[in-house]
């Protein structure tokens, strides 16, 4: 709880900096802020407790996941350093947005009760809205804009009507509540239905298939540092997030039910995957990657009883590995008008360092060792495996064959082709941010017990 | 003293060859290999004592993943093997002009560290991690420093990536499947397990597809003769000589033990496919155009017969496998050094273009005979005390295929002496061809002796060998 | 000692070898050849006391060195067995292996590798000396292959010329296919009776019980097969006629004397494994004597010199291949040493000529030789008349024996045998005429330049020609010293040279009014008619197809050569691109799917939307069917 | 209130918000101009706001009540958005037809 009202209160500031002039301070300011957060929001880890009567539940899970949206947002607010340095004016709004999105985050896993799930939703999704079309003059990030705002709303419509069901059903939006009456007595039929609402609802912000149209599109509208955004911190909240709804409200998913995940997760890394390899632009090729890994990370679902860890292990696999891709991509496309792979030419001979972390972070989605992508999915594998969806296990390990074709085309790109021009010099703050990141990435690998462990 | 200090060596070496720079790179690499080399030495003699080289630390309780390594007969052979060739491997290249020496040079101590690590590790996930890392820097070495065209390249690299990739991953998930049974990854749980006869056959093929693409067994060895082609030589003796090793003693170690019973139904199917890969890739041999190619499909042939001899589950087989994997890979080496001699003179691989250099190059000629023959098993060099065991062997199970899988001493004399013919003998070049420098000619000597020394005297490696084996042998049939 | 001195008489060849190869350049060609030929004659002397012991101890030595290859029911030591037979072998292989250095020594004096020359001579010397006196059929296939390995050195000594490569290479192969065999039956006889050594498994196969004959018999077959790929039998013969592409000295050292009698050898040492494989004895015999025919009847029209000694080489191996057949080892043998001294004589004889003709070697261009090269012609003459059969030179109690056993056992085959020595002296004298007598028909230049040899080329021909006429004294008819030298190797002892009654002079007599009819037809045609043979084009029906080898290179190209090359080929361009298509079609079809799939993204609000509803509304439903 | 409630019945009320949802769910599938699918959408929102209202009586529980202040503050939020959007739309295309939006594809 303090974490959030924290956070809520760092985005205050910067909004008042501005009034102050003070930008210059912003992002170091919110840097230091976010850092001292995610110290408090540790210090809760071990303390779980309610607040508001079940309104915010704070526990192992929320913290947990709270810490790793936090150290996202420092990475993307650091980055936002060099990003925004031509239109410096705005910056106090985009960063400000960004830490009011964090809040939206941290509400929407530590929620206790379905209006603060709500809200959580609408807060990170509105900031989505404003961020994917912030270039105002740019066609393509209005049309991103606009179609994920559309659409978006259109979602939280139908999540809107799923919770109405749901409480109509049940006379109550706390979750708690919900979950022990449903084991209960018979339910009305639109229980389940509203149920289902919302879970497509979910569907639909982490990108799986056939609810995925937007992401591709939306991401490759919307300005670099935003997809990054979206792609890391967004897709892994809104996971994160249905993973406790689902675990929450209904422990025991009936087959049924379970085929439906299976289905759509197989679907979601197929079409991810297949979508990917003949794509261009480097963005919509990681919106398609991350398709696929919605998928993948779907299969937790099969397990909730206990995949939390893994869930907790993948996504910040994953996203840390993103965080240091786009780092590099935001570095090569900073002066080009779109993000085409061609502008990856050479890079491994101009600039060494950038191309290896690329090239980390891609080996780490495709799943090769010693990167903590690779043990993600192998105790992803191994959860499914225990919970007898061989097959499952069977079309994503194939899939991951067929995402390695993808990943290695940009590595070639960086190692075959001759340069188009001469080195652009690297801002300091992207290197910093690139290192970390992949730094943080293959120490999970090496050592994952200590995130796998943290939710038991 | 324990085997991990070779790996820390070695990874150490990888790291320190990089930041040494492009002048210094090279030296320090044969240095570091070098060191690896005398520090393996010393380690076997601590084990010849009788004491524990292995090494068990907890990794991840949960799985419970453990960084184990242990250290026996089979285990340190092939890692003798690894650690031996690799400073002769980098030596050799003291010939090339590399640009950016300094990662090529360090991928090449870091492959030497994945391959030495899948030899040792005896958790299986901890083996499977090893056995991808290995690929990752073969695969930018052939990309970045290899030779042709750099499409070409491309297609057969990075299919050669994705097809191994693909193979290993369903080895992945036996291993994943297996844990669930075993509740470990540790070689001797998995060894324990009371597997059904359904399981074992999927885990078998399974395991089978990786090492299978990885051996090659034909007909997953579509990647081998391109890649063998375009990768720098010194990719080709690397995965030529060690790598497709991993897939051979993974046969050994992995496979055969964890799933006797399937192993048993296949055996006519396995050593069928073995002696196929002889004959084919002996035939194939004859008729190619390009030197590196030709020496890819006699690999083809030999490996098939190794894979053949292990896969008959008898101490003949297995001993003849292993005997015949060493000396392979130190053959094989030299017969691609040769080539790439003959390379650094003429710049050219195309057999049509070569001839007439032994008058030229006596030494060199000599040396490149010796291999030939040696390649060709001739009695005193250490292939035919592999080869004689391996046909022993098969002969054992079934005379036909002792006969079809001895067709390689026919076909394999046929097409080398072809080869050299083609290459060495017929009317004076008119190129001048240099003999030998002073470091080819050490490398080719130090192959040479080693064919010859284990030719006449097998004994040391046998009796390191043996146990080991016998122990896996007693595995497969406790189980069955 | 006898271990040194059998390491001595093994090694000292090897040492040459190896330090003609690495200084044999810079001591100069003469000092190479000398030492070369000095290891051999160590290597004689050592065998000579060898001789002189197991003559008086009759006890064979018997040395392990050290374990080489270990198998599971058995080990394999590097170990000599020093026996009647292997010192009987060694005696002539050293013997003639020195005089043949000496000759080479002159020889070759033109060759800028004469020490390389020499070097290949001193390791083919040692690793013949391997093969004789392993104690094991390990050890002897690594002598077996080892000079294998030699014979393609020197057949290809003059490595720029690539038909002569074309020769050593066939060589090697056919070898091979041979030694394919040979290992096939070490196969076999490891797992029968866990042991490759010669004295244990002669007391095992005596001792044991309940032996499996059919898989001895195989064994027994796979053994004669290896004996026929390194002594040209049928089918495996093609190679040596080519062999003689070699330096003459090779062919007399290599392909007469001393490397293609190893089959012999090997068959003599497993005896008591042939013994009891009656079926494969046949097979030999049969073999044997078809090979002698046929041979026999190529060489009749042959006009190069060395192709005729070549086909007579062969013919000869069928000989003793026959006498083998019916477990007539010793008289094998002693035909084996007789065709070694005038065989090998008559090489060298024909090396001198064509020394003086300055490589000249057809016949047609030759003539009228016998007044310049005096020495050449009487050790040529001696010889010939040996190998024709005619008393009382060697060949003629050998071949004679040979022809006793044959008739003993199967008329048909004696026929055949008889037939073929007749053919012998007629081809053999056919050549003598043609070289040596009438006019000479080659060119001014050669004609001016004829000369007798120099005296280290003419000595070893006289020491091989008095050897030819008196080598019969080994095995007198009546009383044998060599039947008994070896009588402790065979089982069963072979009789029928002992009681001599008419049938045996009849037979005599046959033989060699058989050798003198062939003798009188070679003179009508060629001194008396002065006929000398057609140029190739003139050549014509049934000689044509002799003159041809009976086309058999050009059937085994058409069948084997060619099948397997264009079996590579259609591998090479169809299989291999088939599979590796095939991988990469499964690349190619997601890469068409993925395209396919990117008009899924049309960019169009309403269908996402749209789509987004159907999967909805699919889901309840579906969700509604479950329940 | 709960009279009524009983007298029409909770189906009814469902029925309706249904209905009225559907008709937003056609009217964003099925308009091409941008602000008619904005009210489409309203319209969605607005029949679960409905339905909330007759739940909460049907409860006997003001937190259905509750719940749609925040949604009805949600959705002004949103179109606020929105229309934003729309604006700068407007200014570079000249047309809110969502049709016109496709540039980004395949």
């Amino acid at each position: 709880m303090n974490t959030l009202i924290a956070i809520i209160g760092l985005g205050i500031l910067c909004l008042i900096l501005e009034i102050f002039d003070a930008r210059k301070a912003i992002i170091p300011v919110v840097v230091i802020g976010l850092l001292a957060v995610l110290g408090l929001d540790i210090s809760e880890f071990n303390s779980p407790n309610a607040y508001y009567n079940n309104m915010i539940i704070v526990g192992k899970f929320s913290s947990a996941f709270s810490a790793l949206f936090i150290i996202l947002t420092i990475f993307l607010v650091s980055l936002g350093h060099k990003f925004y340095e031509n239109h410096q004016t705005k910056i106090s709004d985009f960063i400000a947005i960004k830490i009011f999105l964090l809040a939206g985050a941290v509400t929407m896993v530590s929620f206790g009760n379905l209006a603060m799930f709500f809200l959580g939703i609408e807060v990170l999704s509105i900031a989505l809205y404003v961020l994917a079309s912030s270039n105002r003059l740019s066609i393509k990030s209005n049309e991103a804009g606009l179609k994920y705002f559309l659409m978006g709303s259109f979602a939280s419509g139908i999540i809107l009507f799923g919770i109405c069901l749901i409480y109509g059903a049940m006379g109550s939006f706390d979750v708690i509540e919900i979950s022990e009456l449903s084991r209960s007595a018979e339910l009305p039929i639109w229980f389940p239905i509203g149920i289902v609402l919302v879970f497509i609802g979910m569907l639909f912000k982490i990108a799986a298939v056939p609810f995925h149209f937007w992401a591709p599109d939306v991401y490759e509208g919307s300005p670099a540092l935003t997809t990054a955004l979206m792609s890391t911190l967004a897709k892994v909240v809104a996971i994160a997030t249905l993973y406790k709804l689902v675990k929450t409200m209904n422990a025991d998913i009936s087959p049924s039910f379970q085929l439906i995940i299976v289905i759509i997760s197989i679907a979601s890394m197929t079409v991810g995957n297949i979508m990917a390899l003949r794509q261009v632009n480097v963005k919509r090729m990681l919106a398609f990657s991350g398709i696929s890994h919605a998928g993948f990370m779907l299969m937790t679902l099969l397990s909730t009883a206990k995949s939390s860890g893994t869930l907790l292990y993948y996504t910040s696999a994953y996203a840390l590995a993103g965080i240091a891709a786009f780092s590099v991509i935001l570095y090569v496309c900073k002066t080009k008008e779109n993000e085409d792979i061609t502008n990856f030419h050479g890079l491994g001979k101009n600039n060494p360092l950038m191309a290896a972390i690329l090239t980390a972070s891609l080996l780490s989605m495709a799943g090769i060792p010693i990167f903590s992508g690779f043990f993600a999915k192998l105790f992803l594998f191994n959860q499914t495996i225990q919970a007898g969806f061989i097959a499952l296990v069977i079309v994503a390990v194939t899939n991951s064959i067929i995402s390695v074709g993808y990943y290695f085309k940009l590595i070639l790109a960086m190692y075959t082709k001759e340069p188009n021009e001469a080195k652009i010099p690297t801002p300091a703050v992207i290197y910093v941010v690139a290192v970390i990141s992949i730094v943080l990435n293959i120490a999970l690998g090496l050592f994952p017990s200590f995130v796998l462990d943290l939710l038991g | 003293m324990n085997v991990s200090v070779l790996l820390i060596i070695l990874l150490v070496g990888s790291f320190a060859t990089y930041f040494a720079g492009d002048k210094l790179a090279s030296k320090v690499a044969l240095l570091f290999s070098l060191f690896a080399l005398g520090t393996s030495i010393a380690l076997l003699n601590i084990y010849n004592a009788g004491e524990n080289i292995s090494c068990f630390k907890f990794w991840i309780n949960n799985p419970s993943i453990s960084y184990s390594l242990t250290a026996d007969g089979l285990s340190i052979i092939m890692l003798l093997l690894t650690i031996a060739l690799t400073p002769l491997i980098i030596y050799s290249s003291f010939g090339n002009e590399y640009k950016n020496a300094k990662s090529f040079y360090a991928l090449i101590l870091f492959m030497t560290f994945a391959m030495s690590g899948t030899f040792l590790a005896s958790d299986g996930l901890l083996y499977y991690i090893f056995w991808e890392l290995s690929l990752i820097p073969i695969y930018f070495i052939a990309l970045i420093w290899g030779n042709g065209d750099t499409e070409e390249r491309k297609k057969a690299v990075v299919k050669f990536f994705i097809y191994t990739l693909a193979g290993s991953l369903f080895m992945l998930i036996a291993f994943v499947y297996l844990y669930q049974k075993a509740g470990s990854f540790l070689i001797q749980d998995l060894y324990k397990l009371e597997l059904s006869r359904m399981e074992q056959f999927w885990i078998f093929w399974a395991f089978f597809l990786a090492y299978a693409i990885k051996i090659p067994i034909i007909p997953f060895h579509t990647w081998q003769a391109k890649v063998y082609q375009k990768a720098p030589t010194v990719g080709t003796m690397l995965l030529s000589g060690i790598m497709l090793k991993m897939g051979l003693y993974s046969v050994l170690r992995w496979q055969l033990p964890l799933t006797p019973i399937a192993a048993r139904t296949y055996l006519p199917i396995l050593i069928g496919l073995g002696i196929a890969g002889v004959i084919y890739g002996s035939i194939v041999a004859l008729r190619q155009k390009d030197l590196k190619k030709l020496l890819a499909y006699s690999s083809l042939a030999h490996v098939g017969l190794i894979a053949a001899g292990a896969y008959t589950l008898t101490i003949d087989g297995l001993r003849g496998a292993v005997l015949q994997m060493i000396a392979h890979g130190f053959v094989v080496v030299g017969l691609f050094f040769a080539a790439e001699i003959v390379y650094r003179r003429y710049e050219t691989r195309t057999i049509a273009d070569m001839g007439g250099i032994r008058t030229q190059a006596p030494k060199f000629a000599s040396m490149f005979m010796i291999l030939v023959l040696a390649s060709v098993a001739l009695p005193t060099t250490f292939n035919f005390v592999g080869e004689f065991t391996v046909l022993y062997s098969l002969s054992q199970i079934n005379l036909w295929f002792a006969l079809l899988g001895g067709t390689t001493i026919i076909l394999g004399a046929y097409y080398m002496l072809k080869m050299y013919q083609q290459v060495m003998l017929g009317e004076t070049n008119t190129k001048v061809f240099a003999d030998v420098t002073s470091h080819e000619g050490l490398v080719l000597v130090i192959i040479i002796a080693v064919l010859f020394f284990f030719g006449l005297y097998p004994r040391p490696i046998n009796e390191l060998i043996t146990p080991c084996l016998d122990q896996i042998l007693r595995t497969i049939n406790k189980i069955q | 000692m006898n271990t040194n001195l059998a390491l001595l008489l093994l090694l000292a060849p090897f040492l040459g070898f190896l330090f003609n190869i690495f200084f044999g350049k810079k001591i100069g060609k003469s000092a190479s050849g000398i030492i070369g030929t000095l290891t051999v004659v160590v290597s004689f002397v050592a065998t000579l006391v060898f001789l002189l012991q197991i003559n008086e101890t009759k006890e064979a030595i018997q040395i392990e060195l050290f374990n080489w290859i270990q198998i599971s029911n058995f080990r394999v030591n590097f170990g000599f067995l020093l026996d009647q037979l292997s010192i009987l072998w060694l005696l002539f292989v050293t013997g003639i292996g020195s005089l043949i250095h000496l000759y080479s020594i002159s020889y070759m004096h033109d060759d800028e590798n004469m020490h390389k020359f020499f070097a290949y001579l001193n390791l083919f010397i040692f690793f013949m000396i391997a093969l004789v006196i392993a104690s094991n059929l390990l050890v002897l296939f690594i002598g077996w292959e080892g000079v294998g390995l030699c014979s393609y050195l020197l057949i290809g000594f003059w490595h720029k010329n690539q038909e002569y490569n074309d020769a050593a290479k066939k060589a090697f192969i056919m070898n091979r296919i041979g030694d394919l065999g040979l290992l096939i039956g070490i196969f076999i006889i490891g797992s029968l009776f866990s042991t490759l050594d010669y004295t244990t498994l002669k007391t095992a196969i005596a001792t044991s019980s309940n032996l499996d004959i059919t898989m001895l018999s195989v064994a027994a077959f796979a053994l004669f097969i290896g004996a026929c790929g390194k002594s040209a039998q049928i089918p495996l013969y093609t190679w040596l006629p080519d062999a003689m592409a070699g330096p003459t000295p090779v062919s007399a050292l290599i392909h007469a004397a001393t490397m293609v009698t190893a089959g012999i050898f090997m068959v003599t040492r497993l005896n008591f494994v042939f013994d009891l494989a009656p079926e494969v004895q046949n097979i030999i015999a049969i073999v044997g004597a078809v090979t002698s025919l046929v041979a026999a009847t190529i060489a009749l029209v042959q006009t190069d010199i060395k192709k005729v000694l070549a086909y007579s080489t062969v013919s000869q191996l069928g000989l003793m291949f026959l006498a083998l057949g019916f477990g007539a080892y010793e008289i094998a043998v002693f035909h084996v040493i007789t065709h070694a001294f005038f065989k090998a004589c008559l090489f060298l004889g024909s090396g001198s000529v064509i020394h003086a003709l300055h490589g000249e070697q057809d016949m047609r261009k030759m003539g009228g030789l016998k007044k310049v090269m005096g020495i050449t012609f009487i050790t040529f003459l001696l010889s010939s008349l040996a190998i024709s059969g005619i008393p009382p030179f060697s060949g003629f109690f050998s071949k004679d024996e040979i022809l006793m056993t044959a008739f003993h056992n199967n008329i048909a085959l004696w026929v055949i045998a008889s037939l073929a020595s007749l053919m012998t002296a007629f081809y053999m004298f056919r050549l003598l005429y043609l070289t040596f007598f009438k006019e000479f028909r080659g060119t001014e230049h050669q004609k001016n330049h004829l000369h007798e040899s120099p005296a280290l080329i003419t000595f070893p021909l006289i020491v091989l020609a008095i050897l030819a006429t008196i080598g019969g004294l080994i095995s007198l008819p009546t009383n044998s010293w060599l039947s008994g030298y070896l009588a402790p190797l065979f089982s069963k002892e072979v009789h029928e040279a002992h009681h001599f009654g008419t049938t045996e002079y009849t037979l005599m007599a046959v033989a060699v009014l058989g050798g003198l009819i062939g003798i009188t037809i070679a003179f009508v045609k060629y001194i008396k008619q002065n006929q000398v043979p057609a140029e190739d084009a003139e050549i014509t029906g049934f000689a044509k197809v002799l003159y041809n080898k009976y086309y058999v290179d050009e059937i085994y190209d058409a069948i084997f050569v060619n099948s397997v090359n264009g079996l590579s080929r259609f591998f090479r361009d169809y299989v291999e691109t088939a599979l590796s298509a095939a991988v990469f079609g499964l690349g190619k079809v997601t890469n068409e799917l993925s395209y396919q799939g990117k008009k899924l993204q049309t960019g169009s609000i309403g269908f996402y939307l749209f789509v987004f509803v159907l999967g909805l509304c699919s889901i309840v439903t579906y969700l509604f069917l479950a329940q | 209130m709960t009279n009524i409630l009983n007298e029409i019945g909770i189906e009814n009320y469902i029925f309706l918000s249904v209905i009225l949802f559907c008709i937003g769910v056609f009217g964003v599938l099925y308009r091409r101009n941008a602000i008619i699918v904005f009210m489409s959408i309203e319209i969605m929102l607005n029949a679960v706001n409905l339905l909330f209202v007759a739940f909460s009586t049907y409860h006997q529980d003001a937190q259905g009540q509750v719940f749609v202040f925040f949604s009805m503050a949600v959705a002004a939020a949103e179109v606020a958005v929105g229309l934003a959007i729309l604006v700068s739309i407007y200014r570079n295309l000249g047309s809110i037809d969502i049709n016109n939006l496709k540039n980004l594809k395949g």
